[in-house]
């Protein structure tokens, strides 16, 4: 399959760069006749007799065979230093994208609302009016349209409160991205900050968790391809490879969970431990679903495959794959809804509770790193990855298709993949702003009950896809049999589940039938009780009453 | 208009409950008018000594339908004499609550319109005093078996005034520290506040500056 | 080992640590490597500390309220790095805004106790400063600054936002004075900073 | 979240409740031993800062009290603006009850939006306070002062503004399918338990009855205003979470009409302006109690039935009250909400017991 032409060959340029630097090197190693013993002959008085020097090693003759390894080492260290530095400088914008879009959709009535004063604003008051402060009075038409857009559709009201707690305008200046560099801020602060390990925690379990979970987050970006030649590595197998190291950090939070000595995050990792197995078998089920459809499994070639040999993004062709891939991927990342080990409301901060200064920042930024490992994924798998949004199409277009190649082809790959992945993060923002915190059982029964059998479906529609779009020579047997287990099961575990356990489930039962607690502990009188205790205290007063007027009578 | 509870079916209800009450033996109740606002209210206001407490309790559950307990208060008079040292006031509150129906799987809500209800039905509230001799362990009978409403009341008064109620099942401070001195209870009238005068509290080490126009105020 | 560094071998290792000290001191200083190294990395330190405050998400009284405003829509305090933590291991400001029980005295030395260095305290309401309209009662301390060292004042009862967010302010100077930065304008005074009165 | 300082002891087995105890008194103040020391008028400080969420609705139910006490009569312009504060002071109550909601089941958006309509109202109850949170507001026999210039105008932009942001919570909670799993089927309570234990307002209405101190003592000009006392319709088993958020959303609306009906009915219109201090404002009232009287009132606070019970002093006391007893709807209900969750997974917790409204500052005194 041939990969997408991009201009930013990165991995052709560092092994031209290392070839070249490799042979200047070979030219500039000396020659042979200085192959033989060197004697140093010193004044007299100072060492008795000469120093004489083994014979010295011809390099020449055995740089001819290490060559090859020390170009391969040190294009290596060249590109995973490049791909490190864009990783972590692109990751920046997510915390970033995080603040300010959670805000505006909290502050905001609605959510188109929102969408559309992320730029315009509302009600006159604007992220700033940052049109103004562009040279020339270049901004005047965004002005002119944005008061249009506010007269007409913006909810521009005539109480001033309404109007001020609707601007969430900033300080500084624009062009600085106001709150853009309070990530460094923090970091440089959990940098400073007090390392404390409590005092009945396993010290060295504690120790080692953050480093398996940033470690292995890290790792996942060695086989994470930012442009079809900018990728540190890309063996046959990647997208196994990144998926076996992505399920390696629930072990670091369970780890931290426990070695902390403390019931929350006990309890935090505990629910971890549990969610993440539930949804780790259908998130890898959907990622074979995509590998099945575009026969490979390295990432390179699934997104060459839609680019190329398809011609059509796998959302396309596997809507449910795709989401069954981003509902996953939420849980794995541990967001709203599904941030069960992390809930503030019941556990104070989750499993990582009892962590703070740096360690707790690496946590931190493995989260972030998890969420745009994420992003990019599903960028790469079904949104066609470096490719431009129905570029083929708009190639094919009889005049404007040569004039939109030649754009194309001038952009880099990896934009594509920024603006993707960065969208799709803004897409988890939006999900955790509209929705709720999910309970632990309920998470479980999601998972087992309908994303397992739902990702079965998928592989085999994508086998489906993969035998009769692609390649025919296959029977319909396989795909058939496929599709047929997985409804089958679906209808096995969604008519044939017990009624009564899951009302008993759902709704326990009410506070009557349970062992009573503070304060009903004490025995409590019925009814029925106080009725007997008064009659009998009715009886005798009726009693001691009729002997009184009887002595009174008497009398 | 809204609909409240009328005036003269409420009191008619008072006055039946009291007239009731009275026929018991050491209890003494009538009708007391009091106006709240610009409504008028009646409540039953009921003295009752302390050995017919529980009866008169057991009394108000059974036969008048007084189903829920509101507050529990505790009084220390030191200068009341002899028979009234201590003070007990309940305030009980006459609701006529019964848990909505069930009608063919659907629960129908009780929606009662206030202006038409009659008889026992009339939500009434009453309050009952109970004098305590001079002593120091004061003891009234508990009803926390009765309303467990009136569970925590009784707690919070034995914590706070050191009225102390018999039977009772686990009682312990509620409000204070649990590590609070035994026999402490600060609503007794012995205990002063922290600066309650201001020569104490000009000489504290908070160095409040001294006024001579305070010299022998008491607060 | 002895706290007050008698050491009875023959040479006194802490003389030594203390001549060395002294020599390195005027070395850097004589050679301006003191000022570059503050200035570079002191800085950016006191930049990040004032610029990330992440106070505890302890509510006690009515203060707790003003303080959820402060964070909602309309006073905006996380435009100025206030994000609240609900965990003292993560938090550099402890916001005490309530009257302090004798039962919740021992709780809140723990929570101050469990923060990390760097951390500052801010006594939010009277409540907090002084036991304000409680300060004749028989279970409130007289002010949190009776068990925990207090950096920052502010007075009101309730405070309101503005005035939540002008003590965040306050501290920022505060941690301007502490910091490395000798010439950042610290103001001269060492007394803790009441917001309203400058 | 901001439901205040307590503990809640719980046993649990795996991720079940099986007992819980609840702990209090972490801020307790001894208000009832202070007001021992104030006269009448300052103890209506104390008052304000009884409950932080709703200081208005406790500064009147201790004003109705000692008017009981004292025998005062009041106006009824006063009465009706006094409605009006503590009905906008509900209205605020419930909506930090909501915004507080959001967050104990993972929704933090709902806590912004609701604090942004709280602003609204805390600014209406600023112009007649003048203070944000603690007003300060009735006095004996009155109020402070008038409704000032242009209040029913702004009143009733921002309550008609208010009632149109109502539909946008229910768009956010009811038509959330995860709010209605994590809320419907948990935390059940049946209408006679509750009234045994003591609970009553809105946690009492959401089981089906339609039970209000407001109607059934009436004590102020509630009789004036056509309104219904807000009735939730409870699931077979008793009420649970979603009952008693139902109804507080429908108190609030019933509120924010009463507002606007009051400031229709208002004696001598709400745009006409008196000098604090005039007859139609406040009535004279006596500064000592007699000897041996006692006052009390049952008021409908934004979280039950709170009541302060006064025993004059008389003139060796001066002018202060010989006891003053609290009767905190809270104090009352955190015990049984605490026996609610039992059997209940460990992550309904906070629902069940923000369903609940606590506020620690009224229970703790």
């Amino acid at each position: 399959m041939m990969a997408t032409s991009d201009w930013l060959d990165l991995r052709g340029w560092i092994e031209g760069l290392v070839g070249w630097s490799m042979d200047n090197v070979h030219d500039a190693l000396p020659s042979d006749d200085i192959d033989g013993t060197v004697t140093i002959s010193l004044p007299t008085g100072i060492w008795p007799e000469d120093i004489i020097l083994g014979r010295v090693f011809n390099l020449q003759d055995g740089f001819g065979q290490i060559q090859p390894a020390l170009e391969g080492f040190f294009a290596a260290t060249m590109i995973c230093t490049v791909v490190f530095t864009t990783m972590m400088l692109t990751m920046l914008p997510i915390p970033y994208i995080e603040r300010k879009f959670i805000g505006r959709l909290m502050d905001r009535l609605g959510a188109t609302t929102t969408l559309r004063s992320l730029w315009i604003g509302e009600s006159g008051v604007t992220a700033g009016k940052w049109w103004d402060q562009l040279p020339f009075g270049m901004g005047a038409p965004v002005g002119w349209l944005n008061k249009t857009l506010n007269s007409i559709w913006g909810n521009d009201h005539e109480l001033e409160a309404v109007s001020r707690v609707n601007n969430r305008g900033y300080h500084g200046y624009w062009f600085l991205l106001p709150g853009f560099f309070q990530a460094f801020a923090d970091f440089t602060k959990f940098a400073g900050k007090e390392h404390i390990v409590p005092k009945e925690a396993d010290r060295t379990v504690y120790e080692v968790a953050p480093v398996i979970i940033i470690s292995t987050t890290v790792l996942v970006f060695a086989f994470v391809p930012f442009g079809p030649h900018f990728y540190a590595a890309s063996p046959e197998l990647s997208v196994v490879f990144m998926m076996a190291i992505f399920g390696v950090a629930p072990l670091g939070v369970f780890f931290a969970g426990w070695a902390s000595n403390n019931k929350y995050t006990l309890i935090g990792g505990m629910r971890s431990a549990a969610q993440l197995t539930a949804y780790e078998i259908p998130l890898l089920i959907t990622v074979l679903g995509v590998c099945v459809i575009s026969g490979s499994f390295n990432v390179i070639e699934i997104v060459d495959f839609q680019a190329q040999e398809s011609n059509v993004w796998n959302l396309f062709m596997l809507p449910l794959g795709a989401a069954l891939f981003l509902i996953t991927m939420i849980a794995e990342v541990e967001r709203i809804p599904f941030d069960m080990p992390e809930a503030e409301a019941e556990l104070v901060e989750g499993w990582w509770t009892e962590y703070g200064g740096m360690r707790w920042g690496l946590m931190f930024a493995a989260e972030y790193q998890r969420c745009y490992a994420a992003c990019i994924l599903f960028a790469l798998f079904f949104l066609g990855g470096w490719e431009a949004p129905f570029q083929g199409t708009m190639e094919s277009i009889p005049i404007a298709g040569g004039g939109l190649e030649l754009l194309f082809s001038l952009i880099p790959g990896i934009v594509w993949v920024l603006i993707k992945a960065w969208l799709l993060f803004a897409v988890f923002v939006w999900i955790r702003a509209s929705l709720h915190r999910v309970r632990t059982d309920q998470i479980l029964e999601f998972g087992w009950q309908w994303l397992l059998p739902l990702s079965i479906v998928n592989l085999a529609i994508a086998m489906f896809l993969r035998v009769w779009v692609w390649d025919g020579s296959w029977g319909i047997v396989a795909p058939a049999v496929m599709i047929l287990s997985g409804i089958v099961g679906l209808v096995i575990l969604v008519a044939d589940e017990d009624k009564e356990a899951l009302e008993s489930m759902t709704r326990p039962y009410s506070t009557y039938a349970v062992t009573k607690a503070y304060p009903g502990r004490h025995p409590q009188t019925s009814l029925e009780d106080l009725q007997r205790q008064y009659t009998a205290y009715t009886a005798v007063k009726a009693a001691t009453s009729v002997s009184l007027s009887e002595t009174e009578a008497g009398s | 208009m809204g609909k409240i509870v009328s005036a003269s079916s409420q009191k008619a209800a008072a006055e039946s409950m009291a007239s009731a009450l009275s026929s018991m033996d050491g209890v003494s109740a009538e009708v007391s008018e009091r106006t709240s606002g610009t409504n008028p209210r009646n409540v039953v206001s009921v003295d009752c000594a302390s050995d017919n407490w529980r009866q008169l309790a057991e009394c108000l559950r059974v036969e008048h339908g007084v189903d829920y307990c509101s507050m529990i208060t505790g009084i220390h008079w030191p200068e009341g004499g002899a028979e009234k040292n201590w003070e007990v006031v309940y305030h009980f509150m006459r609701m006529g609550i019964s848990n909505p129906p069930v009608v063919d799987g659907m629960v129908q809500p009780i929606i009662t319109d206030p202006t038409t209800l009659e008889g026992t039905d009339v939500p009434l509230e009453i309050e009952v005093r109970i004098a305590l001799p001079e002593t120091t362990d004061p003891k009234v009978a508990s009803v926390q078996d009765i309303w467990v409403g009136a569970d925590w009341n009784e707690k919070e008064t034995w914590d706070l005034v050191g009225i102390d109620f018999e039977g009772h099942v686990g009682m312990r401070r509620v409000l204070q520290p649990h590590e609070t001195p035994v026999g402490f209870h600060p609503l007794q009238k012995q205990h002063k506040l922290r600066y309650h005068d201001f020569e104490e509290m000009y000489d504290d080490a908070q160095g409040f500056l001294r006024k001579p126009s305070d010299a022998g105020k008491i607060k | 080992m002895d706290g007050d560094g008698q050491n009875y071998s023959v040479f006194n290792s802490r003389m030594l640590v203390d001549t060395v000290g002294d020599i390195t001191d005027d070395a850097l200083k004589a050679s301006r490597i003191k000022d570059v190294i503050g200035v570079l990395v002191g800085r950016v330190f006191n930049w990040s500390q004032r610029k990330s405050l992440f106070p505890l998400h302890l509510g006690i009284k009515c203060c707790a309220l003003e303080m959820a405003a402060a964070g909602a829509s309309r006073f905006d305090a996380e435009r100025f790095g206030v994000f609240f933590r609900s965990s003292p291991r993560q938090c550099d400001v402890l916001l005490v805004n309530g009257p302090i029980s004798k039962k919740f005295a021992d709780p809140i030395v723990r929570l101050w106790e469990q923060m990390p260095e760097p951390k500052w305290c801010i006594a939010m309401g009277e409540c907090a400063i002084s036991g304000g309209p409680y300060f004749q009662s028989y279970n409130i301390l007289e002010g949190v600054d009776t068990v925990i060292p207090v950096d920052v004042y502010i007075p009101g009862c309730p405070p309101r936002p503005e005035a939540l967010i002008d003590g965040f302010d306050k501290l920022r100077q505060k941690i301007i004075r502490i910091g490395a930065a000798p010439d950042d304008g610290a103001p001269e005074s060492k007394n803790p900073i009441i917001v309203g009165d400058d | 979240m901001t439901h205040g300082l307590w503990t809640l002891k719980i046993k649990v087995d795996g991720e079940t409740v099986v007992d819980t105890e609840p702990d209090l008194g972490y801020i307790h103040r001894g208000v009832e031993k202070i007001c021992e020391a104030r006269d009448f008028t300052q103890i209506t400080t104390y008052c304000d800062r009884l409950c932080y969420a709703s200081a208005n609705t406790w500064s009147h139910s201790y004003i109705y009290a000692v008017e009981d006490l004292l025998e005062v009569e009041v106006p009824e312009r006063a009465e009706y603006i006094r409605l009006i504060a503590v009905e906008l002071q509900r209205i605020a109550s419930h909506l930090m009850w909501l915004g507080a909601y959001g967050p104990d089941i993972g929704n933090l958006s709902v806590m912004v939006w609701c604090l942004r309509e709280r602003e609204m109202m805390m600014d209406l109850l600023q112009e007649l306070g003048g203070s944000r949170m603690h007003y300060n507001f009735p006095r004996v026999g009155g109020v402070k002062r008038d409704l000032p210039h242009g209040f029913a105008q702004r009143a009733r932009a921002k309550v008609s503004l208010f009632l149109n942001r109502i539909q946008e919570y229910e768009a956010l909670f009811d038509e959330s399918t995860i709010f209605l799993i994590r809320t419907q089927g948990v935390g059940y309570s049946k209408a006679e338990e509750m009234v045994n234990h003591g609970v009553t307002g809105p946690n009492l209405r959401a089981g089906g009855v339609n039970y209000d101190v407001r109607t059934s003592h009436p004590y102020s000009v509630y009789s004036e205003l056509d309104w219904e006392v807000p009735v939730e319709r409870p699931s077979v088993k008793g009420a649970d979470c979603y009952d008693r958020y139902r109804i507080r959303v429908e108190e609030m609306r019933v509120s924010a009409m009463m507002v606007l009906e009051a400031l229709e009915k208002i004696p001598r219109g709400a745009d006409t302006y008196h000098e604090p201090g005039d007859p139609a404002l406040i009535a004279k009232a006596p500064s000592r109690a007699p000897e041996g009287a006692s006052g009390s009132h049952h008021f409908e606070d934004s979280r039950g039935e709170s009541m302060f019970y006064l025993a004059g002093g008389g003139e060796a006391r001066g002018k202060n009250p010989y006891r003053v007893s609290i009767r905190s709807p809270m104090f009352i209900t955190i015990p049984y909400a605490s026996k609610c969750m039992v059997g209940y997974k460990v992550a309904d917790i906070p629902a069940i017991m923000g369903s609940f409204d606590p506020c620690i500052g009224e229970t703790d005194r």
